[in-house]
């Protein structure tokens, strides 16, 4: 298949490539290296105009919808608007080209930034201290996972075992996984809490950690928290907490008081870091002073009015990646912080709630909310019924939302819930984005029923139509040839 | 500045559809000794504000006026396309392209940047992106160990410092012993290998650049890796290098990883940047992490989708390839743009200026009398200097005149305690290189 | 750094299919004695040297740490979203909105803008901009002499001094005799001002703020220029003054002209900036420029044009109510970007503070010996000092310490010859004006 | 007619709202000005969070189109690649942050570029000085014109005639009379040269000036031009070169070596400056030696290692414009300069050519293009055979055009010629590019015929349909009300 639009048909070796400059001519630069390590193989790379490049981006672009676009309710995702100060504080020369080995003395403002942010993080989550390395949430619980398994280690105890919901996202159990535990799923109960009972069952000192989000995947927050905790730390069982969904109790309540252990944090989605279509994000993992010394990396540190990394100590669980953090996104995230302050925040979190719990009750008369007890941040739609009387999928119901210039929620997930949708309006979409929000998805509720090949057929407003997922996977073509 | 588009009339009418009284009533569900009554933060602050703090905070920051360091993190030009062409805001705040039909500029910048990597390095698979050149080699051995079930990893010594140190944490983890290999700065010595390697290791992992920017030919071991099943994995930390260099997988190996940071992303204290992994085709089920693929729509045109989800976390939970969920997506798109920017030529004689400008300085050094250079070594854009000067004197007299350079390879190998690497790009002047050696040759 | 996407295949291709044999035959209009060799400027650069050398000349420029001057070119905040949304390429590199179907993103930032300055000056209608606040003026002026067919206009000596020259040249051409009206530059003295007028003047140009900062009542004189059917002409320099002032239509002016850089345009050493020119109903049909309407597409939905073109130089030619094509449309949609990001409240509480940091440094320079100020002064953000101090003396000091103040009005008028025009805005800090004032009284 | 989508109506007076510090309230700050003078009429400003009016004008753009988003082959206008080098070069606060009453010393890099810019133009121009102030073509005409008035008064003469080319763009006439000249017209012959036999009727010495575009608006080059200038020279009567053509002879020629006294440039086309949906651009004027003393305003001189800004002269005709030039514009325009270099200036007007040349052969079978002499760098199609036969307006072909995705070209200019559109693709355009878009042309070309319907109703893949000018201009809304 050939795709005339990529950029490797557009090639034409034209008379403005792009150079630099060199000074001798290729042959005698490359006389440096032996022939037998040198390639000949650029030949497959494009030579196209500044101008075609531009046009052929912006038209990439134009095939893209951000939360710029228009309303993003992606459960679980936190699409919150992105300030465009954060971008232009991050751009400025004085912090974007500063090599990491650069001298301490010329780094002040860079070290001051992610000390201070620190600082905030553990005001904001309540735990003793913060590590800023992780590169996203997975990352971070990674990171999570190592701190938990080098403290037991310490203690010379062999804890095999992470517990986690079965809602649980699925980053939880795999990085269990990549940090070499086993899983144990613990069930939730009718309403979509954690089952207390099969908790209380599969608890024991081969258990290290049990995973949680909260308010969970679901949206609901944990009502037996209390007890949860405690089954878990009278065995030592560490609390983790899947920062998530954090944007629902952001400056209402910190985590770190409620009894979790460690704790990552998303700024790519509560502090309001845009996500580039899939990262770079930032992770950053919180724990109480028990688990201080196992910190990965390295630390900044503030003495004699000088701020410096430090390696930590030898309890460490070492480095999770290359030099320090993501600091340009960690440096967004303190941008966001230090505008909203704590007025911004004492109103973050209720007004998250607010739009949640408005959109909730403008669909709860029509459709199946999966969270009846409390909705918190997100809510989870079951369209269980509707498909089964339309032989519609869930999917189909998400397709037609782009057909209304919005962005679809989150498809099939938590698992609990079958054909379900979680939808995430976060703080800041006004009440007329919401009003007219539910007024299409009642719309096309009508239509699923009227009409249900328009929600079969559609996208049809799109730049294109619905796309075949299962030829992608059976003969898949993962990069561009142009003798194909 | 708070970004909340609510009026006070709004909340009112809001919280009376709920049937709330006040907006606190939304907090019932936490148990009310639970909710904190004030962050001890500061005051909110206007954006002018916020624009006066950090413009004061940046300008405690005293950037060198010279570069000459590299060690994993590269001093490249930014063509003026990336910032202006990566920066559309559909790019800069979309999520992950879960939804293809308004997703196309995502996933297609993303396949562009999977061509461009996979053929960078010769291999037939690349990924959406990793995190950095650090988690992409943990990643990559996790292939090796998964494939053929070995829990021991053979490592060359001069794999990036930072790499192995991951690598350790994440090998740790899974009680995968890692065996370093021994071997010399400058090249690989295939008899010394010959008598460390056994298949009781997954894979032998060797850099190429090498953290003492050495060009390692390495073809002669590859045949003793692949006579076991084992694989060959090589770790790029410079992937400009690419631009010139035999490709990994011409080379022998079977995955290439590394660091992409050189396409695009500025230097930023070390992150994000963009790790790569590629792979030949027999390991493309164990790959973490996105995948882009092409497809049709139900139009018949081509479009990009993500695919082959049964290897991910969200699919496959505690039995998929890897944890990876949001990665770095928006430094491939930066990748893609740079790459398409310069395209083959620019490539091409931006690899080329690399090695001008670094030869240049070895030579230039090699002449100084308290300076040795490594005669032996084949380098692409960093090499190695020796000196039997004080480290703080040479430290002091470059810090005075604003020129990053000399990093102690002492800091990370005990056996390199006189040596320092060096680095030259193609931003680097002749006047720089004229400039650094002065100041060298009056110490 | 070139920007051809032809190869050297295409050319080929391209000229036979013209029927010539090199490119050079396409020049055969033009007479071979006419053909340039080749032009004597430097040689092609890549991007990169182009980047080096402009930072360089950057580099040249030594910035100002504080500034304290205003004068018609205003240092004030600009929200990070104007240059990051009216730098979409859609509206960069769109031009004039001729095919309405595909520009309504410029006409209705445009429409956006008319409604901001029509609404800001108290007038009914705007046009799509001026070049600059002098142009502005003098289209103001020709409208008073198209409109009245007299060919003098008396014009208050205190119009920003810039403004009067370009008014000066405009008028000079077209023979009309300016009068400057001597008055006085804290106030208008309207006793003297009937003394000066009668009838012959097409009208009156009244500066408020005027190049003094002063804000000047001149209700007093609107009633006497009126009754002869003659017109006022309101000249704003700071157009952020109109975030707190009476408007010009509400002060009784039939136009209103001047500068908007302060509304979201860089200092860029004055241009390009954003010349503004509103007018009650009366004159809509003799305006200058482009005008954007509103109208219905043939689906029936709102929609924007280009309008009452019949106006201008394209249709009318030497009828036209004037020559002006492009205009400095950007500029206006960087003004719309500003005005809708700051709001109501972001726009008064800028003018407020505007107020209350300049009349702080008022006050504190009050309290100097060797300083004066004149009591009865009401300005916005900018006032006037008097001292014996010699100006070098002043000057050299503010210059060592990275201060931009203190400009003399010596420049400007004869009369004001130990005068000098101090600013401060919502970017000035308190320590800016503390740290100045301690300067000035060590002095 | 209220338009839901205005900013204005989606202001809430959001508890986000913008706003400045300030310390006391605000009637104690208002207290410093007398009540009389102060406003209350603020409140027909809109108060949006930012997110809202970050989609909004991003919604706006993407209702817009760019040279960025396609081929925009407007006549007359140059729209070729703007580079995103320029505008990064510009946007450095370095250039941008610069106060114009900064102090000599202070803006030296400012001043060499200015001083550096001016020189390259003169070169170009082949002009023996240059002015930088003009904002735009017709305030540098205009200033010109004042140039050329000061010149012949300076000379005692009255000169009250312009000559300008029936052909000729609006703003000349326009700009002759905004200077106090009278307008008389001089005939094109059949070609669409000027008519020589016309012109010395029309010269004497009460003529101050000839007024010409080289090539002309047809794209002609003037074949006769040694003449033109003999004839003119003979009355002392000045050559004006609107240099809204220059593209064509770009690096090839040079106006001031073929007889111009006068000539204008326009940044924001041959200069490839962003024209920004209307300005701004710049305007430089350049003269010959006898009217050097005539320009305006300032002059950047350099002296003893130090450039600085020097008041012309007392025959300056005075400034035409507040403080100096749209030094932004000029830098960027000197930006492309010294891109392209002394080699790419070599190419850039034989590629215009080849480009206008090369559309021109493909459409000249199937259109009747008016420049059949010889085509420079655009050409002129009449429609007027089309439009006799099918009943459509050169209007319905031009907007069916903007179905295919691209720009139309200038319609209805010049007007001597009936029902045309003028072409002007630029160098920065692909073969590829021309290629297709000829197919389409011929495309609609056969549409006309067959389904002239799919004209007169077109556009229909536009974010707008057919705009009703007729409406806008008899009822004309020209600002937004609430209560309307
Ligand atoms: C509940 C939950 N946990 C973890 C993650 C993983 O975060 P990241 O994508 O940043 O790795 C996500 C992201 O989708 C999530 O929703
Ligand atoms: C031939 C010609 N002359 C003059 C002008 C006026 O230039 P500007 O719009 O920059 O004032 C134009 C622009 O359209 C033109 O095409």
């Amino acid at each position: 298949m050939k795709d005339k639009n990529i950029i490797f048909e557009k090639s034409n070796n034209c008379i403005s490539s792009y150079s630099f400059n060199i000074e001798k001519n290729e042959k005698d630069i490359l006389n440096n290296i032996p022939q037998s390590l040198l390639n000949d193989n650029l030949s497959f790379m494009p030579d196209v105009s500044e101008g075609d490049v531009a046009r052929h981006f912006i038209r990439l672009s134009n095939r893209n919808y951000g939360v710029d676009t228009g309303f993003y309710p992606l459960g679980s995702c936190t699409m919150k608007y992105n300030p465009k100060i954060n971008e232009k504080v991050a751009g400025n020369p004085d912090f974007a080209n500063i090599h990491p080995y650069s001298s301490t003395e010329r780094v002040q403002g860079v070290l001051e930034v992610l000390y201070k942010c620190r600082e905030a993080l553990v005001e904001i989550t309540g735990m003793d201290e913060i590590d800023l390395s992780p590169c996203a949430g997975a990352h971070g619980e990674l990171t999570g996972l190592y701190i938990i398994k080098a403290y037991f280690k310490n203690k010379k105890e062999e804890r095999p075992i992470i517990l986690v919901p079965d809602s649980a996202h699925g980053t939880n159990p795999a990085s269990a996984s990549v940090a070499g535990f086993k899983v144990v799923s613990v069930k939730s109960d009718a309403d979509g809490f954690v089952d207390i009972d099969d908790l209380k069952q599969k608890v024991s000192k081969d258990v290290a950690c049990f995973m949680l989000t909260n308010p969970n995947t679901l949206g609901l927050y944990e009502k037996n928290l209390d007890q949860i905790v405690k089954i878990c730390h009278d065995l030592d069982i560490q609390l983790y907490y899947d920062g998530a969904n954090l944007n629902a109790i952001l400056g209402i309540s910190k985590p770190g008081e409620t009894g979790f252990d460690v704790v990552h944090l998303n700024l790519h989605k509560s502090f309001a870091t845009p996500h580039g279509g899939g990262g770079p994000g930032a992770g950053p993992v919180g724990v109480k002073k028990h688990l201080i010394d196992f910190l990965p990396g390295e630390n900044v540190v503030y003495k004699n009015n000088k701020y410096s990394l430090e390696k930590r100590g030898s309890l460490s669980i070492g480095k999770v990646r290359s030099f320090y953090a993501n600091f340009s996104v960690v440096l967004k995230s303190y941008v966001y912080i230090v505008s909203l302050g704590k007025e911004g925040f004492s109103k973050l979190g209720l007004l998250a709630l607010l739009n949640a719990n408005y959109l909730g009750v403008l669909l709860k008369e029509y459709f199946d909310i999966a969270t009846k007890p409390h909705i918190m941040h997100e809510f989870v739609i079951s369209l269980q019924k509707e498909c089964d009387e339309t032989h519609l999928t869930v999917m189909d119901f998400a397709k037609r939302i782009l057909d209304y210039g919005y962005h679809a929620p989150t498809v099939s997930f938590p698992l609990i819930v079958h054909s379900c949708l979680m939808v995430e309006p976060t703080e800041t979409e006004s009440k007329e984005t919401l009003d007219k929000f539910a007024e299409i998805l009642i719309k096309i509720l009508e239509e699923s029923k009227t009409n249900p090949d328009l929600l079969k057929n559609s996208p049809v407003n799109t730049p294109i139509k619905r796309v075949d997922d299962v030829m992608a996977a059976r003969t898949p073509v993962l990069k561009y040839s142009k003798d194909e | 500045m708070t970004y909340f588009p609510h009026s006070e009339t709004d909340i009112k009418e809001m919280l009376s559809v709920i049937g709330k009284k006040n907006l606190e009533e939304l907090e019932s569900p936490i148990p009310a000794k639970y909710i904190v009554k004030t962050l001890n933060l500061p005051s909110q602050k206007t954006e002018l504000e916020v624009n006066q703090y950090f413009d004061k905070l940046a300008n405690k920051n005293k950037n060198y006026s010279t570069i000459l360091a590299g060690a994993g993190s590269y001093y490249h030009y930014i063509p003026s396309t990336v910032d202006e062409l990566t920066g559309r805001q559909e790019f800069y705040t979309a999520y992950t392209p879960y939804q293809a039909e308004i997703s196309q500029g995502t996933l297609q910048a993303i396949f562009e940047y999977q061509t461009y990597i996979a053929n960078l390095t010769g291999m037939d698979v690349s990924n959406a992106s990793m995190y950095d050149g650090g988690t992409a080699l943990a990643e990559a051995c996790v292939i090796a160990i998964n494939s053929t079930r070995k829990n021991k990893i053979l490592v060359d010594k001069y794999v990036n410092p930072e790499y192995l140190e991951v690598l350790k944490t994440y090998m740790g983890a899974l009680k995968v012993e890692i065996v370093i290999f021994e071997s010399n700065p400058f090249k690989l010595d295939v008899e010394a290998f010959k008598k460390i390697w056994n298949a009781e290791f997954c894979g032998f992992v060797v850099a190429s650049p090498n953290f003492c920017g050495s060009v390692i030919d390495y073809t002669g071991i590859v045949d003793i890796v692949k006579k076991d099943k084992r694989l060959v994995i090589q770790s790029v930390s410079e992937a400009m290098s690419l631009s010139v260099l035999k490709t990994p997988g011409d080379m022998g190996a079977d995955l290439a990883c590394g660091e992409a940071q050189s396409f695009g992303m500025p230097l930023s204290f070390g992150g994000p940047y963009l790790g790569f992994l590629t792979c030949k085709k027999e390991h493309l089920r164990k790959m973490p992490g996105r995948i882009v693929g092409q497809t049709k729509d139900s139009d018949g045109n081509i479009v990009y989708t993500l695919t082959l989800t049964a290897r991910e976390q969200h699919i496959r939970r505690e039995l998929a390839t890897s944890n990876i969920c949001s990665n770095h997506g928006l430094c491939a798109t930066r990748a893609s743009v740079y790459l398409s920017t310069v395209g083959g030529k620019g490539l091409r004689t931006c690899g080329l200026a690399n090695i001008e400008k670094s030869h240049y300085l070895y030579e230039e050094i090699s002449k100084l009398a308290k300076f040795k250079v490594e005669k032996s070594q084949i380098f692409f854009n960093e090499f190695v200097v020796s000196t039997d000067i004080a480290y703080d004197k040479i430290s002091k007299k470059l810090e005075e005149n604003g020129i990053l350079s000399f990093l102690p390879l002492a800091k990370f190998y005990s056996s390199l305690s006189n040596y320092y690497l060096i680095c030259a790009t193609e931003m680097t002047t002749k006047e720089e290189i004229d400039n650094l050696v002065a100041i060298l040759g009056s110490l």
